[in-house]
């Protein structure tokens, strides 16, 4: 088996963990004309089930955390998880909050981190190749 | 025609037509894209999108019934590629001709779709569920016009005493237009427009694809499926494009160009072949690709009202004329 | 399938963006029509209020701008100007002007945005990719104004952060002819289709009686024909001279009804409408300092000082925001601080609006209150029963060790 | 409608229920200044139901929200009215603030003369702990229903042990 097809048909399913919906309009400006992800063969799909590369934003809420992890169990495997955005990353300016459990990576294993607030639709696709190389790279057999 | 002969021809149309169901949903998705002002995937995509989802782990979701969970992809991608195999391929006869008749194509054609509903009903969850509803409310719903169309056309094919009238080998060799006189083929109009308006029905696209709606039921039927699973549905849908629109070409337009430019042998059945497939191509761009751009999704009862009543009407409308034509013409 | 049917509970949710919004909807259903449905909004509630109360208040500014991502002005403005009431500031006449024009911008992407996300929820992506395709053209002039596609960071108590320079008011200017040479079309494709109509017409209708009762706010208040606009009822800003007139299907030579196609009527107009006022603030605008206090220390010290409590208002995109901030002489953070945001007014009138619907139009009917792509990639399923957590480090060993199974072949 | 209106309607509805009324009076505008008046004004539980009918009678009437403050033994709640919402510059801002013990945190709900206003009460339910007698639904809205803690209190020991106060890797560079 391998993963080369991954470089080029990769889906994305998107979860907002208590974000502020600015990366989220973001990732949607990434699919419309001007950025045009389908043209890399990404696509943004409505279940976890059919994803390859799950797209988290925002800093993780108490009631987003199991909900969060359960999500992720229910991507089958091989998978990424691409964190976008400043609060996810390191829960940015939600700090010190009763109802903050972030960032994402306490809560599910995270593969790469997209910067900024929010990040440019340019990055948020980049993350998601950076994803990729770094599957290709566990099917060489290197550790990551 | 000898067993291993038509093994053979089975195994070329299943596999050319699975790779021409891709090559064609990929030039869908492209030219959707470049009518929606972006650029698209490039046409290989369906192949690389078969090939991931292989390579994917493949969940059974807890609450499913596992065996129908499992089984209902099957059935539809088998169910799909026996309904070309039942089809005339340009120049060629369907390699079952022998077998059954263009009723056994109307039922194996509804088998995806009721494969799908039970898979749906299997996973056990409620969009699943929801999805499964609507799948068969649809199927009932377009159902009945496509059985009109098909019955009026072999009905009239039988009044020419040329051969079975319910072979689809025979409506292909047969067409209509030219037979009929103008009531008739006023008539055919009718029933051409009514299987047109079926075709993204039975395949569930934009505006009939309510069964998976993403919006609303997340995908609907498709929700709890991955990997090996949702890459066979992926395949049984590409090619149940392909099957109806070479069903709409063999009953309507099954005219070759070889003959007219007075070429023959091998030559002309390849000219033949690639015409059909321009044919078929024309037929899936009119009546999915453009219908699927230029609409929004409509809700379950306003397409189980517009088909029951309207269309159904216009298809009857098409056979009564088709019987006063005969009256006519004799 | 009767039977069956009537069991069915069909939650959907749980993430809805906007300050406390992210929303679980769980419908009971017979087949395809809603009978019952229970709201749970919360799941992105970050207690920005309470972080707020233990912050100095630029750094409550910060929070303000992202309590939404798309109403990412209409916070910190109400904020500031609650602040400046209580404090007793004045604002600079161009800092005013300044606020306006970046509050309509971002009223006319919102709009857009959620044309677009509107269109999408229909299933006529073809439309969202259109209206989205024209929508980077205002992201690329807020881009321009203030150094981002979302958070612009403008206001700030006394002032705007960010002039705007005079190469910039012919990008801008342009901006508007495009965007007038472009509203005729955009209208006839939302309003003269066919098939948008006969998803729309009558759907999730709001009463003028229920939608006051409810205390509706934005354009949901408005399709239902009630003229509700802060900025029209409750100068603030600039806005009282600009004589802004609140928009309702009549401006379109219609009845209102109240459903969501009177919803799409009323914001496509407004876009017009912040076109206009933005096109007028351009000519009006005076010359002059952009800020009270330019030093943020001074500026912070200031504010130290101040005692008092103010209101601040704002129209957002969606509707009436408002801010209530009491601040104590000696303390850097307000004592005490209320957000609301639109979708908090909007919530219950979301209970007449389904009523009766069915499953077909939930996302364009939770969409027609708050233009946000909630459904559109968040729907996913709650399943009952499955409670067992999986705790991180075994999660992360098992999903590397089989990630890394599949990729060397052996899965 | 003139603050001045408002101002008097409540003081003959209410009577000696009605305390420091006061009229906040702003200019607004740059070409055409415009004066904004705000009504503010303190009352007792016992009278806030008379109080929301009085402004209903003076117009459409809108609550943006309720505020609410713990203000040592007591808590403060603030209702901010938008009287006539939706009347071209007939529009007064009316604040109405109330103190209500902790021991005994319960005020009448809106909800019969004003629908609209059960979804700010519920926010109070669970932030603040009051009580609403009347509410149809008081159920939590934000916090999950088995949080018990209602975070705008000043006095709960266990809103600390909630609170995040450092993610990991500042831990790791400190």
């Amino acid at each position: 088996m391998k993963l080369s097809s991954f470089k080029r048909a990769l889906w994305v399913f998107h979860v907002a963990s208590g974000s502020c919906n600015g990366c989220d309009i973001e990732i949607v400006a990434a699919l419309t004309p001007r950025y045009d992800v389908e043209r890399f063969g990404i696509r943004l799909v409505g279940t976890p089930r059919h994803a390859d590369v799950l797209l988290v934003t925002g800093p993780v809420t108490r009631p987003m955390a199991e909900r969060l992890r359960r999500v992720y169990e229910q991507t089958p495997d091989p998978k990424a998880v691409v964190v976008v955005g400043g609060c996810g990353s390191t829960s940015g300016v939600f700090y010190e909050s009763y109802n903050v459990v972030g960032p994402v990576d306490e809560i599910i294993p995270v593969d790469v981190y997209v910067p900024g607030c929010p990040p440019r639709p340019e990055a948020i696709i980049d993350g998601v190749v950076k994803a990729v190389a770094k599957l290709e790279k566990l099917e060489a057999g290197e550790t990551v | 025609m000898s067993v291993l002969n038509a093994l053979w021809q089975a195994i070329l149309v299943l596999f050319g037509g699975t790779f021409l169901a891709l090559v064609y949903k990929g030039i869908d998705r492209k030219l959707a894209a470049q009518m929606q002002g972006r650029i698209g995937p490039p046409i290989r995509q369906p192949f690389l999108d078969v090939g991931k989802l292989l390579v994917k782990e493949t969940v059974v979701p807890r609450t499913a019934v596992r065996w129908a969970f499992n089984l209902m992809p099957f059935l539809a991608l088998i169910a799909a590629g026996t309904v070309l195999l039942y089809l005339p391929i340009g120049p060629f006869r369907p390699v079952l001709s022998g077998y059954g008749d263009v009723i056994v194509v109307l039922y194996l054609l509804a088998v995806p779709a009721v494969a799908m509903a039970l898979g749906g009903f299997a996973s056990g969850s409620p969009f699943g569920v929801v999805g499964a509803q609507r799948e068969l409310v649809m199927l009932m719903s377009y159902e009945f016009p496509l059985a009109v169309v098909v019955v009026a056309l072999a009905w009239r094919v039988a009044g020419l005493g040329v051969g079975p009238a319910f072979s689809l080998a025979t409506l292909a060799a047969n067409p209509l237009w030219a037979q009929v006189g103008p009531l008739g083929v006023l008539g055919l109009v009718l029933l051409f427009l009514v299987l047109l308006v079926v075709t993204p029905a039975e395949l569930s696209k934009i505006p009939f694809d309510i069964p998976e709606a993403e919006t609303e039921i997340a995908g609907g039927l498709m929700v709890e499926y991955s990997g090996v699973n949702l890459a066979l549905f992926y395949l049984a849908d590409a090619l149940k494009t392909v099957a109806m629109a070479a069903l709409v070409v063999a009953l309507f337009i099954p005219y070759g160009i070889a003959a007219p430019l007075g070429i023959s042998g091998v030559g002309g059945q390849i000219l033949d072949l690639a015409f059909f497939l321009v044919k078929v191509f024309c037929v899936m761009f009119a009546a999915v690709t453009t219908v699927r751009v230029a609409f929004a999704r409509l809700k379950v009862d306003q397409i189980a009202r517009g088909f029951w009543i309207p269309l159904t009407a216009v298809a009857a409308a098409g056979l009564l004329l088709l019987v006063l034509d005969k009256a006519v013409v004799g | 399938m009767g039977e069956l049917a009537k069991a069915f509970e069909i939650p959907i949710g749980p993430v809805h963006p906007a300050l406390k919004e992210p929303i679980r909807f769980t419908f009971r259903v017979e087949g395809e029509r809603i009978v019952g449905v229970d709201i749970k909004p919360g799941f992105a509630h970050r207690g920005i209020e309470f972080m707020g109360l233990h912050r100095n208040l630029v750094q409550v500014l910060y929070l303000a701008e992202r309590i939404c991502g798309i109403c990412s002005i209409s916070h910190p403005v109400a904020l500031v100007q609650a602040v400046e009431n209580a404090a007793g500031i004045e604002v600079p006449p161009r800092a005013q002007y300044i606020r306006v024009i970046v509050a309509e911008l971002e009223r006319i992407h919102s709009h857009l945005l959620w044309a677009g996300v509107a269109a999408h929820e229909l299933g006529f992506d073809t439309l969202l990719h259109l209206t989205w395709k024209v929508r980077e053209r205002v992201l690329d002039i807020l881009e321009e104004l203030t150094g981002n596609r979302v958070n612009y960071a403008i206001p700030i108590y006394g002032g705007v952060r960010r002039d705007i320079t005079p190469e910039q008011y012919p990008r801008v200017q342009e901006m508007i002819r495009y965007y007038r040479g472009l509203f005729e079309e955009l209208c006839d494709r939302f309003l003269n289709d066919a098939s948008v109509e006969a998803r729309t017409r009558d759907v999730g209708v709001l009463e003028p009686d229920e939608a006051e009762a409810l205390c509706a706010v934005g354009p949901t208040a408005r399709a239902s024909g009630l003229r509700k606009d802060v900025r029209q009822d409750w100068p603030y800003l600039v806005y009282g001279d600009l004589g802004i007139k609140a928009i309702t299907p009549e401006d379109y030579g219609t009845e209102p009804r109240g459903d969501v196609y009177d919803r799409i009527v009323v914001r496509l107009l407004e876009v017009a409408q912040s076109i206009d006022i933005i096109e007028r603030c351009l000519e009006e605008m005076p010359e002059g300092e952009i800020t009270f206090i330019p030093k943020i220390p001074a500026l912070l010290a200031q504010l130290k000082k101040a005692e008092g409590e103010g209101i601040g208002r704002h129209e957002a995109p969606r509707g009436e925001v408002i801010h209530y901030v009491r601040l104590e002489a000696g303390k850097e953070e307000p004592v005490v601080w209320k957000v609301k945001a639109p979708t908090y007014s909007n919530l219950m009138s979301w209970y007449p609006m389904f009523e009766d619907q069915e499953i077909a139009d939930i996302p364009i009917v939770a969409a027609s209150i708050d233009p946000c792509m909630c459904c559109m990639d968040r729907v996913h399923l709650v399943r009952g029963g499955r409670e067992e957590l999986v705790w991180k480090e075994e999660l992360l060993k098992l999903s590397r060790e089989k990630t890394r199974k599949m990729a060397l072949g052996n899965g | 409608m003139r603050a001045q209106e408002v101002l008097a309607a409540l003081k003959e509805a209410l009577g000696d229920g009605f305390r420091d009324g006061e009229i906040r009076t702003r200019t607004v505008g740059v070409k055409s200044p415009q004066t904004i008046e705000e009504v503010w004004g303190r009352i007792d539980r016992g009278v806030l139901l008379p109080a929301v009918r009085a402004l209903k009678d003076l117009g459409p009437l809108h609550i943006s929200i309720i505020s609410g403050a713990d203000v040592g033994e007591e808590i403060e709640l603030l209702y901010h009215f938008a009287v006539g919402f939706g009347t071209e510059g007939g529009e007064v801002m009316v604040t109405l603030k109330l103190t209500i013990p902790k021991s005994d945190p319960v005020v009448p709900s809106l909800c019969e003369v004003l629908p609209g206003a059960e979804t700010t009460e519920r926010e109070k339910i669970e932030f603040l702990g009051v009580r609403f007698e009347g509410i149809p639904d008081s159920r939590h809205l934000f916090l999950p229903e088995d949080m018990e803690v209602h975070p705008w209190r000043k006095d709960e020991p266990e809103l600390a042990g909630l609170v995040k106060r450092k993610v990991k890797w500042e831990e790791r560079d400190g």
